[in-house]
């Protein structure tokens, strides 16, 4: 069999299987959720009178939640279906399994989702931006009556040194932007030059105190370990205690040696930092085999996210199990 | 004869529904100075508002007068109970721990001010004193201001540090020993003590030497290299690598995709990643290769850019750069990923350079480009990634190397000279554990031993 | 001169950052170019995005291979920025109801949010969880016992699998205690805390050698390749 | 068997993916199905971090930190929750932070999915507060050290934090006695070590969850700068059958709600395919080297 068929066999029986899903019981994928009233009141100042503020907010639910108020009561108004949620939910889905089929080979539903994605999260990082960053800090300090009267009535009035410093980042933006303008382009590398310099010169603060100097004391470790909870000095514990801390300054010595730049890998160095390799070797094996770990969680999530919520066909919970069961006998009954 | 008037307070949260607590017991005559005993043991922490209740008790302790709210909320520390009379809610006496001997303060030296060290003695037996209450007043002209709290530390530690404190005021600081049934008499410093800022962080000493001893390694053989002395630096395979790939991707036609990871300038990283791309894009510029780099970051596309751009000019190709070609894709991590991979699933370039700072996306981006069958070269100083890049790419640059490649590609002696540096540098390191591991090792052998001291020593001098 | 000038702008700005860590008149300076340093990314969104609009458009008006999904994406950028920059469909605050902009941008019931549920989170959880199966895929052809160094890094990996699930408990739980030490949970823990600390922390020490090398040539003007390879 | 090695040595990806697509999704189908989960028995970190919490009095102002976003949920999102309930269960006083973006839509969706559902006592502003996002990562731990209202000077819902109850008395880092991280990447576990919890000079533990990454890059610090540490989902399992075990009413055998199973559910899928990947480890050596005999027969 071409493998080509295999596959087209496979998603057959899913979307089968799906489509037999839908026609059971309840369905699938379906969205609920609960009114709640708010209101606020809010006492006159003097720009404005008491007033009362009203609106409606609706909260997701779970499914069982709607059976049960509309069981108890047919003409209940608490909880409702919904339809952007459940329009929601299947997009999600859509977009799940679109992604996925990648695995598969290039194809227009990867396409239709990276190309929402681009779209949706630059503008996401775009507004993120602007509401955490731009208007807390930049108009924060530059603007403040108008934040405070608009948005953040809280914010703290922003101090000298902050209005400065947003002055002169301004200046630097605008400069940034010059690139748009037809000349005066190459100003746009004067607030680059200037990101990168203040970023060299941080890090080789921040890098020297907390890995240079910290990691090499850290290493200062005896090689015979003598120390024990009760003093009294054991043979087997210290061995092995002494042939960890033997074990750990070999091995970074013999790493650094592996980084030496002006010393051609030959001859005793060539053998120290082989050494090293083996130990990096260790490393990145062991990083592997934790990262492999994650990295199903994180398709176990998915795949529960598919099966539970928008299938519904399994249920941690163990209550949609039982419509299903009956559900089926019934079918197999009538059948 | 006694007529003690006994004190609750209530932290006021919810007026409507106070939860009154027994903050002290006072004499008539005496001033009330609730707060003391309050604090201490319940609202320290939380003690902006108190809502005072006083109410009189005769000598038998029977109550004889109705409470007597205090008419306004009473701000914390504006009132001290006095420690003469540790009464308990029923009016029993209580044992109180002993105050503390001699409280000192002073400036802390060679630091960036306002900060106070707070140090004092704990009398012989501490009783049953379970931690100490440090608050500070601020001294003015026209007296002190009302008590603020400082810190709150176990009673085994008698020094503290006061921080956030104004350069320019002067302070006295007092100390309290609280036990559960009460606290002691307060200790005060007798003078008040400005924390003044000095010229220089001396904490940071060894940091200074630390640093100038690695800058002056660099320094000293780039200037070893500007006159003339040859420098060795073994050969990098994922380096020579480079040119082999670009070569390769314009034989074939198709084009080079540079991703400078997926971090902002700030980050040292993408910085690297970019000087790279700076070499890279010369060679591709040389070659007649076209190049894509699509950035995860709006900044980093315009330092790509100009990197970019200046490099063909310096390869006489003005014409052929395509700012288009290095794109803003989105700040989302995963989105970024999506794109690149679909990009290379679909243009397939011959040559894939991952440089800079990657995290998940390291085994996505690898694999994609394995099953096309790129050339792909990587190089991070993430170091969770590089067993990804090493499983999946063709070369990988680990850590350090990465971070020389942009010296190693440029080929100039004075940057040559620069790596050289870095080695001596890193010998020192070596050397330094080697001692250390000698130092520490003596030491476990002989714990008061000369090797013992010679390590604390060694220790104090890096800064830790 | 044109490059200059920027040249000089590294340097001195570089330098001004070093010393500040250490004298305290200037010591709070790296936080607040953490601030601005925010602001300026932000204001270069601006660049990001008109770079973005542009290729798309391009592709659209050259009717390129593709060109719709060039438009899908347009069309989620300008919904997503209008819906998020206007606060739509969000609920005031209930501190400050009457500030109309004092809601939070991804509130429940926002249409924002809605994209933020509905779109932004599965597909990027879906990519992320792409990489199962990429490490299956690259653990099958990688980890291959080609040489000692590709023994180490696949034996490793496969104490480290087995170790961290029920898998390794069944397999060697039933050592003695005196070889405790050799039961795979232990043995992976082991490997983390000998070979895995020497190798990272050599790792880490050439990095923050290399991460100092790196930002002293561009602090003294020797690397000027982030503007560009050659003079 | 020649015929075996051969597809073993063409073999199209794919079949890998659809081999790891089931050995993920049937252990899911199954235990869901079922509702039984693997038996765990916790590791001295797992056990560690549950301490750490449990010996604090009621009412200890805990920093609670959540660094990581929607996509590494699959992970941190059952410790989340754990660690969530058991502060919620002992009565700590819970400020939650983040330093990632996304962050503070995790901590609501945890407050929802915990403390409004189980511990509607628990008042938000008194009992907790979610303080919210700051940009600039190390610089706002650094800031925090020596002044938390500047680090954060607002909440998330706008509140000045000098008007939450939940935060009085709280000047800088150094007053939560435990910060409880839990954290995917930069800035995460690594960074409040290197500049918190180092700077504090041991007033502050810290315990954290962290995903499978950097459980290797964060064993070197404990268990002297952190005090105790979930790794990955297994130590999540393992931590969250530890706090179930000890905060089930002994009385009753109500079913323990799914949220509070995630991470022992997901332990199951996790066998199956750490399983696959040493099966795949091992048919490709026999790939291996059955074609390096066949070419060194093709040389000879």
């Amino acid at each position: 069999m071409k493998p080509s068929k295999t596959w087209v066999i496979i998603v057959a029986v899913i979307v089968v299987l799906v489509g037999i899903r839908m026609s059971i019981g309840q369905g699938m994928a379906r969205a609920y959720v609960e009114r709640v009233d708010q209101s606020v009141d809010v006492k006159a100042n003097a720009t404005h009178v008491a007033t009362t503020f009203k609106w409606t907010e609706w909260h997701p639910v779970q499914p069982k939640m709607y059976e049960a108020a509309q069981k108890a009561d047919a003409n209940q108004t608490r909880f409702a279906f919904s339809w952007a949620n459940t329009i929601g939910l299947w997009l999600s889905a859509f977009f799940t399994l679109a992604i996925f089929s990648f695995l598969y080979r290039d194809n227009p539903g990867y396409r239709l989702a990276e190309a929402v994605i681009i779209g949706v999260s630059a503008a996401y990082w775009g507004v993120v931006g602007f509401w955490d960053t731009l208007v807390p800090k930049l108009f924060g300090a530059l603007t403040p009556m108008l934040v405070h009267e608009k948005v953040l009535p809280s914010l703290p009035d922003p101090t000298m040194g902050q209005v400065v410093a947003m002055y002169f980042a301004l200046a630097l933006g605008i400069m940034l932007l010059m690139r748009l303008a037809p000349k005066g382009g190459w100003i746009s590398l004067w607030p680059i030059a200037f990101i990168i310099g203040v970023t060299a010169g941080l890090k080789i603060v921040s890098h020297v105190e907390s890995d240079l100097v910290a990691q090499t004391v850290a290493t200062f470790q005896p090689l015979v370990n003598l120390k024990s909870a009760d003093h009294v000095t054991q043979l087997w514990p210290t061995i092995w205690a002494s042939l960890a801390n033997i074990l750990l300054v070999v091995g970074v010595l013999c790493c650094l040696t592996y980084f030496f730049f002006s010393v051609d890998h030959k001859g005793a160095v060539g053998r120290v930092a082989r050494v090293g390799i083996m130990y990096l070797m260790i490393t990145f094996g062991a990083a592997f085999g934790f990262t492999v770990m994650g990295r199903v969680a994180l398709l176990a999530a998915r795949v529960e996210f598919l099966f539970d919520d928008w299938l519904w066909l399994i249920d941690p919970a163990g209550k949609r199990i039982v419509e299903m069961a009956t559900a089926v006998g019934s079918m197999l009954c009538w059948w | 004869m006694r007529h003690p008037y006994v004190i609750h307070d209530t932290l006021c949260l919810d007026p409507s529904d106070p939860d009154w607590r027994f903050a002290g017991i006072v004499e008539k005559g005496y001033r009330a100075l609730v707060a003391r005993n309050a604090i201490a043991n319940r609202w320290r922490m939380i003690s902006s508002a108190l809502i005072l209740c006083v109410i009189a008790l005769d000598s038998s302790g029977a109550i004889d007068s109705a409470p007597a709210n205090t008419p306004s909320i009473i701000t914390g520390n504006k009132v001290n109970l006095s420690s003469k009379i540790p009464f308990n809610e029923l009016g029993q006496e209580v044992t109180v721990p002993p105050a503390a001997i001699s409280v000192q303060a002073r400036d802390v030296p060679w630091d960036a001010g306002g900060v106070i060290e707070v140090s004092w003695k704990p009398a012989p037996d501490t009783g049953t004193a379970t931690k100490w209450v440090i608050e500070r007043s601020e001294a003015l002209q026209t007296g002190l201001t009302p008590w603020a709290f400082v810190a709150e530390v176990p009673i085994d530690e008698t020094v503290v540090l006061a921080p956030k404190l104004s350069a320019s005021a002067s302070y006295f600081f007092s100390v309290t020993a609280v036990g559960p049934e009460g606290s002691s008499a307060v200790a005060t410093t007798k003078n008040a003590v400005t924390p003044e800022w000095n010229f220089f962080i001396g904490a940071k000493l060894p940091l200074f030497c630390a640093i100038l001893v690695v800058s002056a390694c660099v320094i000293y053989y780039i200037l070893a290299a500007r006159r003339g002395r040859p420098m060795k630096v073994r050969r990098i395979a994922a380096l020579e690598a480079i040119t082999d790939a670009v070569g390769r991707a314009t034989e074939m036609g198709r084009s080079i995709l540079f991703v400078p990871g997926i971090q902002d300038m700030d980050n040292i990283q993408t910085v690297a990643g970019i000087t790279v791309l700076g070499h890279v894009s010369k060679t591709a510029a040389e070659y007649d290769a076209a190049i894509e780099v699509p950035t995860s970051r709006s900044l980093v596309m315009e330092a790509a850019r100009e990197a970019v751009q200046a490099s063909y000019l310096a390869a006489g190709r003005a014409d052929a750069y395509n700012a288009d070609g290095i794109r803003y894709i989105t700040d989302e991590q995963f989105g970024f990923v999506a794109y690149v991979s679909g990009r290379m699933v679909r243009e397939k370039p011959a040559a894939c350079f991952y440089m800079g700072c990657f995290f998940a996306e390291s085994l996505i981006l690898a694999e994609t480009g394995n099953s096309i069958g790129a050339i792909q070269i990587a190089g991070t100083a993430e170091s969770s990634q590089l067993p990804f890049f090493v499983a999946a790419c063709d070369y990988t640059l680990i850590g350090e190397e990465f971070m020389a490649a942009s010296a190693y590609l440029s080929g100039e002696p004075d940057q040559m000279g620069s790596l050289k540096g870095q080695d001596v540098a890193k010998a020192i390191a070596a050397t330094l554990i080697i001692v250390g591991v000698v130092l520490a090792t003596g030491a476990a052998l002989a714990p008061q031993g000369t090797m013992a001291s010679a390590l604390e020593w060694l220790k104090g001098v890096l800064g830790s | 001169m044109k490059r200059l000038v920027p040249m000089w702008i590294a340097i001195v700005a570089g330098f001004v950052m070093l010393l500040s860590a250490f004298f305290p008149i200037t010591e709070s300076l790296g936080e607040t170019m953490g601030d601005v340093f925010n602001v300026v990314a932000a204001i270069a969104f601006i660049l990001g995005a008109g770079s973005l609009a542009k290729v798309n458009l391009a592709k659209i008006s050259q009717r390129d291979q593709g060109w719709g999904y060039a438009a899908i994406t347009l069309i989620c950028f300008a919904i997503t920025l209008a819906v998020g920059l206007g606060k739509f469909g969000v609920p005031p605050s209930a501190q400050f109801p009457a500030l109309g902009w004092s809601g939070e941008k991804d509130a429940e019931g926002s249409i924002f949010g809605w994209i933020y549920e509905y779109a932004l989170v599965p597909i990027t959880s879906t990519m992320f969880a792409l990489l199962a199966f990429y490490v299956a895929s690259a653990a099958f052809r990688a980890f291959r016992a080609k040489n000692l160094e590709a023994i180490l890094l696949l034996s490793t990996a496969f104490i480290v699998l087995l170790g961290r699930t029920f898998a390794g408990v069944v397999l060697t739980g039933w050592l003695p205690d005196w070889a405790s030490g050799l039961r795979l949970e232990n043995l992976s823990v082991y490997i983390m805390q000998v070979f895995n600390t020497a190798g990272n922390r050599a790792i880490i020490i050439g990095i923050a050698l290399g991460v100092t090398a790196t930002s002293l040539r561009i602090l003294l003007g020797v690397d000027r390749s982030w503007m560009g390879s050659g003079d | 068997m020649s015929k075996f090695i051969t597809i073993l040595e063409g073999l199209d990806r794919r079949w890998i993916f659809l081999a790891m697509a089931i050995s993920v999704a049937g252990p899911i189908l199954i235990i869901g199905i079922t509702g039984k989960t693997l038996p765990e028995t916790p590791t001295p970190a797992a056990r560690a971090v549950y301490s750490e919490i449990e010996k604090l009095p009621v009412g200890t102002p805990v920093l609670i930190a959540f660094d990581f976003d929607p996509a590494s949920g699959g992970e941190l999102t059952p410790m989340a929750t754990s660690l969530v309930h058991q502060c919620a269960a002992r009565g700590l006083r819970m400020v939650f932070i983040a330093l990632w973006p996304l962050g503070p839509q995790l901590i609501d969706e945890t407050i929802r999915r915990v403390i409004l559902a189980d511990y509607p006592n628990l008042k938000e502003g008194i009992d907790y507060v979610n303080v919210g996002f700051q940009s600039g990562n190390e610089a706002v731990m650094k800031v925090m050290l020596t002044d938390f209202a500047k680090a954060f000077p607002i909440t998330k819902n706008g509140t000045a934090v000098g008007d939450v109850v939940a935060l009085k008395g709280i000047q800088r880092a150094s007053d939560f006695p435990l910060l409880v991280e839990v954290c995917a990447g930069y800035p995460g576990a690594k960074e409040w070590i290197q500049y918190v919890i180092s700077s504090s000079g041991g007033k502050i533990k810290m315990v954290t969850g962290c995903t499978g990454v950097q459980t290797p890059q964060l064993y070197p610090y404990y268990p002297v700068q952190l005090n105790g540490m979930l790794g990955a989902i297994k130590g999540a399992a393992e931590y969250e059958s530890l706090v179930n075990s000890s905060l089930a009413p002994k009385d009753s055998s109500a079913a323990i709600p799914a949220k509070y199973l995630e991470a022992q559910r997901r332990m199951g899928p996790q066998l199956g395919a750490h399983l696959l990947m040493v099966g795949l480890i091992i048919l490709g050596n026999i790939a291996f080297f059955a074609q390096r005999k066949s070419k060194v027969r093709a040389t000879s």
